[in-house]
């Protein structure tokens, strides 16, 4: 693989698309590729993540932009101007909780149909979700997600794809690589083929379809 | 004593070496700073982390290891990283010993009520009801009432986090313990009288056979 | 945690407990733990793992020595003497598909009641399983496996129980570390504390309850 | 030539530089000897390696780096190892752009079945029915005839190995593809007539439009 410009990976996003992103609190976002979305003004995409950070970091910079149509996040919490718009109806947003999203994602990336979770149950985010029992305890049936776009961090690449991740910058990273028809990575440091020993490998060459290069 | 003092220390008591425990936001994250100094716990950052350890020395910070709230913290010896299914995987799988988590409300089965309040704050549910799932122990730690009204309550009136009731709550007035449906009041803090905690609280409590006043 | 001595590990485990155990036709397995488990003439045990090895290595030697009653595994194609005991009826042997398998014992450590899989849909592997259609597509509902002991074998493991598995001998382990009731680890070499990196930890040290000491 | 060559060698036309192959037992092995000096593939073992190299020189074989079978093998540069849930998620996800397998029948609509043969061979799945239901593309590599029977059929009389059709399969005689529930026959092996594959094919076969010569 050769790295590509961060323009032209970016330029392959069509407005309207889904794009997934790894990050938490921004902590493991791919910075680079949130300032070029904006640059680009894309819109009406739609943001798999887990949160939409805060006014000016991570995705929270597509929130600035009105990047975004709709979010499905595990909370908006940090983020007043997606509240804001929330309430403006300007975006809409699907709360999940977090252990059950990151399982959607990853469903979506193994070709699982969904999982059974205990978590919601009798909760609010029960509604409109099919109930299952399995030895006398129910489950909700919550369905796999997908992207057509995976935008992920990682502190090295190789120049065939492999990527490691940094302490908590890992997060969701190795799962939204996974799960995007196309993934597009940035890392701290691009290495040569062979410097990542192979079982610290965290997300394997082949899943990976663009490195863009680094300044 | 500082009301979220009493409640955090109160629940540092129930640390154990080997525990693993998960802090949430507010008071629980308070719990930490009380744990006795011979208790070793392993603490879980739902980002990715076990063995997180005490916020970094000025300039030894690093933006890639973090807490849950996105602040720098150090990695213990032994500390591991993983990814958010994993992460989620520990503690809905059972492998969270035990939670501490805030709460707006608990009612009297112990139903918690700690992430939405309809029409003012939708902030999502972030972690908390994986935690209030699947965590082997759910101890809730926050003040007795808020603007005079008892958090403690017959029955939540705002949105639940889980189905599965907590384990007990841990107020500046008391410790209160949930089993079978009902809200057994185990410990009262010191200079506190049963009548007080009663008057106090919306539920209906039933009082312990071993109750006594809490040791902090 | 302290490391205990084998025997005591083993001893541990009750005739009739079901296990689980790591290692792909023996590659990743515990030797000494099934060494030890013959020699302790366990009975009855209900296997949970990949395949049966072959006669003489891996959980082979928990089938020639007639210490399990049932077997869950994706093949026994490289042991006649499972092929055998099934036949006479000693033992049964339930057939799962690898990728469900390995899912349904994550879905076990990870709290979730099942998994919908496209894996099997159509086969005889559909039987008396329940069908569900996501998007138009059809699933199988897949339930979760757990295990009274969960038995693995690391590269390294440190004091705290904190396990890194080398190449291809990793494959079970870190899944079936994470769904055991009580989990017993051996390793190659058992390290200081400290000595793994954060990142390089596969299976954090909370989930291990035993290390068993070396030689 | 030798029937598996031609099969071997026919396949492994189709292969392309950055593709994830995933090879299985038997004649599908022998897939990886054929590949075009100029096309680097990845080959994917079930048992968690990317990356898969060829049989070490002697003396430089370790005993966890091996193939799903269980052999010695190397690692090439940029190789990676990972879990079974990790490496069926490759499979089951579409990440595995292409799988050859074996057969032992083959039907016109295009289901495989390679697992079993009731009453006599019961040796379990393994991760074939996975590849098959989960792959990109599946290509079966096997003899046309078995004891002078065809094993391309009408219809499977051994079970299945999955619902989803194959994409096509290769034997000695001809490569037949798989659409909307025909058998086309695309391509026939040097000094083979039509009639010859007709007359050894229980399926009835559609001759493609483009039928030619199989280059090998």
């Amino acid at each position: 693989m050769k790295t590509v410009p961060l323009a032209d990976a970016v330029a392959m996003i069509p407005d309207g698309a889904r794009i997934v992103v790894g990050g938490f609190l921004s902590v493991g976002t791919p910075e680079r590729l949130m300032d070029e979305i904006v640059r680009q003004e894309k819109r009406d995409l739609t943001l798999i993540a887990n949160d939409t950070a805060r006014p000016g970091v991570g995705v929270g910079k597509l929130v600035d932009a009105r990047c975004l149509r709709h979010v499905i996040v595990s909370h908006i919490g940090t983020n007043p101007e997606t509240q804001r718009q929330m309430l403006a109806d300007e975006i809409t947003v699907e709360l999940v909780p977090q252990g059950t999203l990151i399982e959607r994602i990853r469903a979506g990336g193994y070709g699982l149909g969904g999982v059974l979770t205990p978590t919601g149950v009798g909760t609010l985010v029960e509604e409109g979700k099919q109930k299952i029992e399995i030895d006398g305890r129910p489950y909700l049936l919550e369905t796999a997600l997908k992207a057509d776009f995976a935008l992920v961090h990682a502190f090295l690449a190789d120049y065939l794809g492999n990527l490691a991740y940094a302490l908590t910058a890992r997060n969701y990273n190795p799962i939204v690589a996974m799960s995007g028809e196309t993934v597009i990575a940035t890392a701290e440091h691009i290495v040569p083929v062979g410097v990542i020993a192979p079982d610290h490998v965290v997300t394997p060459a082949p899943l990976v379809d663009y490195i863009v290069a680094n300044g | 004593m500082d009301p979220q003092a009493v409640i955090a220390k109160r629940i540092a008591r129930e640390l154990r070496s080997g525990m693993l425990v998960n802090l949430g936001i507010g008071i629980p994250t308070l719990v930490a700073g009380y744990a006795p100094p011979d208790v070793q716990v392993y603490f879980h950052s739902e980002n990715g982390l076990i063995g997180t350890g005490a916020i970094p020395a000025e300039g030894m910070a690093h933006p890639t290891l973090t807490d849950a709230g996105g602040r720098p913290v150090t990695a213990l010896p032994g500390a591991s990283t993983f990814d958010s299914a994993i992460s989620f995987g520990f503690m809905r799988g059972g492998h969270v010993d035990l939670t501490v988590l805030g709460g707006l409300q608990v009612d009297q089965s112990g139903h918690l009520a700690n992430w939405m309040i309809p029409g003012k704050m939708v902030p999502g549910m972030g972690g908390a009801m994986d935690l209030a799932t699947g965590a082997k122990r759910v101890i809730v730690a926050m003040q007795h009432t808020a603007k005079g009204q008892s958090k403690i309550v017959k029955s939540c009136t705002l949105p639940i986090t889980s189905a599965r009731p907590i384990d007990c709550v841990v107020t500046e007035l008391a410790m209160i313990a949930f089993s079978n449906g009902q809200a057994v009041l185990t410990e009262i803090a010191p200079d506190v009288s049963v009548d007080d905690v009663i008057a106090a609280t919306e539920a209906d409590l039933v009082l312990s056979h071993d109750l006594h006043e809490m040791m902090i």
